[in-house]
């Protein structure tokens, strides 16, 4: 069978997120009102006609277990192929530890009879926590006619200096990859890897046999002398976000309409897991404005530059700025909130007042009672 | 297959009196209140009762209806051995009709229902606003043993000469039966939710099929006929929210008891959930010199302008600029900029364009006896600057205008 | 929702040659090959041709084949936008009525065709037993820029007036087709599979609808006419195993095909496997003084008797001493101690009681020109000791025999 | 919501099965030709009517998660409870290991959170391997008459002596209970209890408060003096599985017409997961007899006495019996086996034979080829 098959790694890594994954994996974070980071790349290759996608799992994946269910909601319920949650016990077992794989390659050596039966020919490697809307046909399409052995999506939008860079040719070919730079230079690594699967599987057990773990070190900076690693510019949106400030940044920029109509554009739309809830109510007590708002909320105060979650309430007289507040967040009357992240449930009695600043945003987390 | 209860709605005809907004579908496909449909209130009854086995008889357009209910997964109802079932009319080996009345479509589909050997059965409507445990309802036909079971609600009385009323005794028994009567006797008005014994239904249901002047209707025939027999009916009185949403002032009445807070609609409310099948779209936008309030939005709105008094459902545009109030905006509607829409209906994916102007205030109108919602059919498009009059009602082809 | 290509089936009518197995049930819901139904091939084909979406056309007691297809999740085609949707007649804003032909049914469905924008459609029987790569057919459509593809295979020479015959050139156009011509000019056979350019089609369906004359049928005016305004026709040829089974003897042939190693229909092949809808059941027992020999068992069986090539499908009985032989019983089928079947269809939940005899072989007929299959309805029960002679057929009212 | 909540433990445990679980959790093992063991309890819990299920899981749970999937195949994919999937990846994560559970109790209070969420008022416990066919309305009803608060499903018909034991009075009452006794006494416990939720509640804080771990001793021996314990007797087909001698017992018992009537009656059916197999074919050429044989067998030889699962070819010439062969194994022609339990997709090749004695049935591993 022609076309792609999807792999998406989801287990936990270091991390600037602090309270947001303290009882979750990137990819089931909670984002733009609506969704759960993995959501974005799910409907990412489920738009582009793919069928069969892994998610392999690892550390405290309840709640992306929870999120995933059938898979149901991304059409990849199946009764063959479909979406196939692979957690990583047996390599817990084997190195008697719980800890975190030492890096991608290992986490596929540990799938690797499931990569020798995948049906499709190519398969598209993706992170769970990458915000993007992307026809990964065309990246595709480009692949094929270009050559190459590997096709890696890359952005010239600078980003952390610990992130991957590359050095493009004229002709699209990654000649240099680096990392941990001093400052960001070249095109920044998307962690958005396509090649065909029989590469994969040779490249797999190549660096299981010589205890070689890292997809960065071993393979994109050894294999590229010997194969062709292409780099695929794509400088639309585009977020990987590992700190809460970043997080914060790349939420708030969604108020704006053009990036907004970038990330939802209605030919590939982005699905999320149904929910029961209701429209939003909003009171003519309150002004609520340059805002994103999900169903099921309650609005009686001042909401201005937010984005609320599912089922927030927000009582009489309270007033939220530049606050994003997760699902059933309740604000209780006269509270003041600026730069705030409450996490689900969070609870904000009558008249607290919680300030964070724009630079410096500040999380609460879950269940807590202000 | 044995089920204690199995429900059947009467997802009705083609809703004539909707004609506007049912041009492509059926009437309990019409939207409602911003997320739902007419019809995910009483599939969602069922669930919240524990009824999980429901029939929908439907003959016209049923494709629109069949694929929002699909699976029935939504409202739980992806059952296996169960579930929700679309009932069109078919052939038979002994030939083929329409559905003749209401209870003919029930006489017609006694194989469905025996499949499941039920001992009674709910009867409901397809147009009710409404949220009831219909297990309470069951629990007093089984203690009472009737034949079968009404359940009504108490009506002003000067409005009761517009239903069905019921007269009842001290026990709760009815003993009188009078459709829309001059003189009420009672104000206890029929809902038309009927809990039956099954054997009892089955038997009067195949002998009203005799009788070739019947209009094979449960209230015109079935329950006078019952009455008339002295079977035992009771009535079980409903207290909270009802409405009957077949025609348009009352589909635009009901969406704005959902802004008023002593209307005892509230969806908001959690404990007694309506569910329904909506599409994956990003939160509602609300602008930065928008001014929205005592208004629902819904996923994928973006509001720039003014809104006020209104229900917005999902994927609907209101431009910079642009007023909205007291108004139902269904899925996909476009505001554009600058444009004004008052006391109005705008269907799915209609478009009211720049500067156009829809509807009125009635406190506005020359003629107040003839005010009345203007409505927009799914998909018609009102073109820039123009403008349309209170109690308009167009449709896709932009000309049966009638007023 | 744009979609390459759509399949609409044609589950056809009450299957009137097959009628005493359809007296509850659509002729695709036939059960066949022990654990299929008729409807499970031009599905499956479906799936394993990459095509998601399919209209199933009938009008004929729905429910059955309702409740068989469901979410059409056996098959995969529980596809958000797409997936498998039975299409019955409806009453539309323009009137009601059921469908007057094969041509018809598919114009009073253009709306949900053209839902899916598709730039091909494949139309498809719902009683062909075959497996067949529809996208091979389609990728031919394409390259030739035909207006119309149609299936067809070789038939002998003898048989091929039959057959609807396809006169094709050297290119592979189709020049001339003859309905059941006296002196074929080809032996190339129309096996009743078309794809269609979805522009094409819908003009002629529109222009058909439009003449009174016409019996709105496939074969009969949509091809002859497209043939004589001179679009470009071509035959796709198949080769492999396909048989209608729109006739008693027809549906037996077949499974007994499946008993046949050279019959090129192999059902344990899984390099294009055909799905079911089937119920849990435990594996099949085979008895200690059982003998079982080129036969198809299947789960839930409980075989204590003799079983020779014959076809047993899920939750099938075979009692001690009971000998079965040539025969097709399908699911719940029940032959008790010491019966005799030969030659025979049993249908769904028929009995065979201890002692009796059903059918007989050809060669002990004493008038062979008048010996035939013995047929037993869903549900009929044969009493005690009784005969059934061969050719028979029963009905579960017993009465009805015609012979 | 009144009614009942289902738990099932579904973590490793020390066992005799060896080959069979080198790969699988207990409840994933195969039974029956058509079946997992799990298939049983589940079963048992949809036909009562229960609508909610908790499975708690750990280890080699792989086989366990593609099994289960969304529960659609027992009915138990649902919006709103339903199958939920319950990994111990938060409870391997803080003991630093990837060890086993102590007990039960252990299990349970790292599910908590859970457990105070459930919304029925009672709750039944039971393993994922006991291969039963009872009524648990009944067993609720009885539980509720009998006023006790916890009702333990036991057995007259002895197992090891490693099993647990309870002495009963005349009430029904649970008066005295042993385990890893010299010689089995009294009624068996079959792992198999009722109780409502919020006793289970109070007592899994309890244990969890003084680290208590095991259900048998700290709550059946030790609180049965302050609570009241019942037995209800369930004299029918009932098998806990611990040993392959005892897996290919109980397995080839299935061959009598009355016990397997007891296990699979028509009106609480066993429900598997669906499969695509076209019906079994039997050549004339081989004798068929006193088998149980599954959809998708080809089956050309002699098979006699045989339980035969899902896709087993047996080629011409070949001689099985007393065997239970798994999914897709292949025996070639002229293969000789006796008494042998052959995991999935075992080929023999023509000529071979393979001997293990009723007393001594033999297993080949997944995959192997002899």
């Amino acid at each position: 069978m022609k076309g792609m098959h999807g792999i998406i790694f989801s287990y936990e890594k270091k991390s600037g997120l602090r309270e947001l994954i303290e009882h979750r994996v990137h990819g089931s974070v909670p984002f733009a009102g609506n969704y759960r980071m993995v959501d974005f790349m799910l409907s990412n290759m489920v738009n582009a006609g793919i069928t069969d996608v892994g998610v392999i799992m690892h550390g405290k994946c309840q709640s992306m277990l929870d999120h995933l269910g059938s898979g149901k909601s991304w059409d990849l319920s199946r009764n063959h192929g479909g979406l196939t949650l692979l957690p990583a016990f047996a390599y817990a077992e084997r190195r008697e530890t719980a800890g975190q794989f030492r890096g991608k390659v290992e986490a596929l050596a540990c799938m690797l009879e499931y990569l020798r039966d995948i049906r499709q020919d190519y398969v598209v490697l993706s992170d769970s926590d990458l915000i993007i809307n992307i026809p990964l046909d065309d990246v595709l399409q480009a692949h094929i006619s270009s050559g190459a052995d590997l096709t890696a999506v890359c952005t010239s939008a600078p980003g952390e200096s610990s992130d991957t860079y590359f050095t493009l040719d004229g002709s699209g070919r990654i000649v240099d990859t680096v990392y941990d730079v001093y400052a960001p230079q070249g095109y920044r690594c998307l962690n958005l890897f396509l090649l065909s699967k029989d590469l994969l599987v040779k490249l797999v057990e190549d660096c299981a046999a010589h205890n070689q773990y890292s997809f960065r070190h071993n393979i994109l900076q050894e294999k590229s002398k010997m194969l062709r690693f292409n780099g695929y510019v794509w400088d639309r949106y585009a977020a990987r976000i590992d700190t809460l400030k970043n997080y914060y940044d790349r939420s708030m920029e969604l108020l704006q309409p053009t990036l907004r109509d970038e990330l939802f554009c209605p030919q590939r739309p982005i699905l999320a897991k149904e929910n029961d809830d209701a429209s939003s109510y909003i009171d003519p007590s309150g002004r609520c404005v340059n805002s994103l708002i999900a169903d099921g909320c309650d609005i009686q105060g001042n909401v201005e530059n937010c984005i609320l979650f599912r089922g927030v309430r927000v009582e009489k007289g309270a007033d939220v700025r530049n606050c994003i507040l997760f699902k059933g967040t309740v604000v209780q009357s006269d509270a003041v909130m600026r730069h705030i992240i409450a996490d689900k449930y969070v609870h904000i009695q009558p008249g607290r007042t919680l300030m964070g600043h724009e630079n410096y945003p500040l999380a609460i987390a879950r269940d807590s009672v202000v | 297959m044995k089920k204690e209860c199995v429900a059947m709605l009467l997802a009705g005809g083609q809703g004539s009196r909707l004609y506007v907004l049912t041009g492509d579908m059926a009437k309990p496909a019409v939207p409602f209140g911003g997320t739902f449909r007419i019809i995910d209130f009483p599939l969602s009854n069922c669930t919240n009762s524990g009824i999980d086995t429901v029939g929908v008889l439907t003959q016209y357009r049923p494709l629109e209806l069949n694929s929002y209910i699909g699976s029935g997964q939504p409202w739980e109802l992806d059952r296996l051995g169960g579930g929700v079932h679309i009932l069109p009319p078919y052939q038979s080996a002994t030939g083929a009709t329409w559905y003749k009345g209401t209870a003919n479509a029930i006489y017609q589909n006694i194989g469905f229902v025996d499949y499941y050997d039920p001992e009674y059965v709910v009867i409901l409507s397809g147009d009710h606003i409404y949220k009831m445990d219909y297990s309470e309802m069951l629990r007093r036909h089984k203690e009472t043993e009737a034949a079968c079971t009404i359940s009504v609600m108490e009506v002003p009385w000067d409005e009761a000469s517009r239903f069905g009323i019921m007269s009842v005794n001290d026990g709760g028994q009815i003993t009188e039966f009078a459709e829309k009567p001059k003189e009420p006797k009672s104000n206890l008005a029929s809902m038309g939710i009927y809990v039956f014994t099954w054997q009892k239904l089955k038997a009067y249901l195949t002998a009203d099929e005799q009788d070739p002047s019947s209009q094979n209707d449960f209230g015109k025939n079935i329950i006078p006929q019952m009455l008339a027999d002295g079977e035992k009916m009771v009535a079980y009185q409903f207290e909270g929210y009802w409405k009957d949403v077949g025609t348009l002032d009352s589909l635009w009445d009901a969406n704005m008891d959902m802004l008023c807070p002593g209307s005892g609609l509230n969806l908001l409310d959690k404990t007694w959930p309506i569910y329904a099948r909506t599409p994956s779209c990003p939160p509602a936008f609300v602008g930065k010199y928008a001014d929205v309030g005592n208004s629902v939005v819904t996923k994928g709105c973006s509001v720039l302008g003014e809104v006020k008094n209104s229900v917005l459902s999902y994927d609907v545009t209101v431009g910079e600029g642009a007023h909205v109030s007291y108004s139902v905006l269904m899925p996909g509607a476009v505001v554009e900029d600058g444009a004004i829409v008052e006391y109005a209906i705008l269907g799915e994916k209609s478009r009211v364009s720049r500067g156009a102007r829809i509807g009125g205030a009635p406190e506005k109108a020359e003629n107040p006896d003839n005010w009345g919602i203007a409505v927009l059919g799914p998909g018609t498009v009102v073109s820039e600057g123009e403008q349309v009059a209170p109690k308009t009602l167009l449709d896709r082809t932009h000309g049966g205008v009638k007023s």
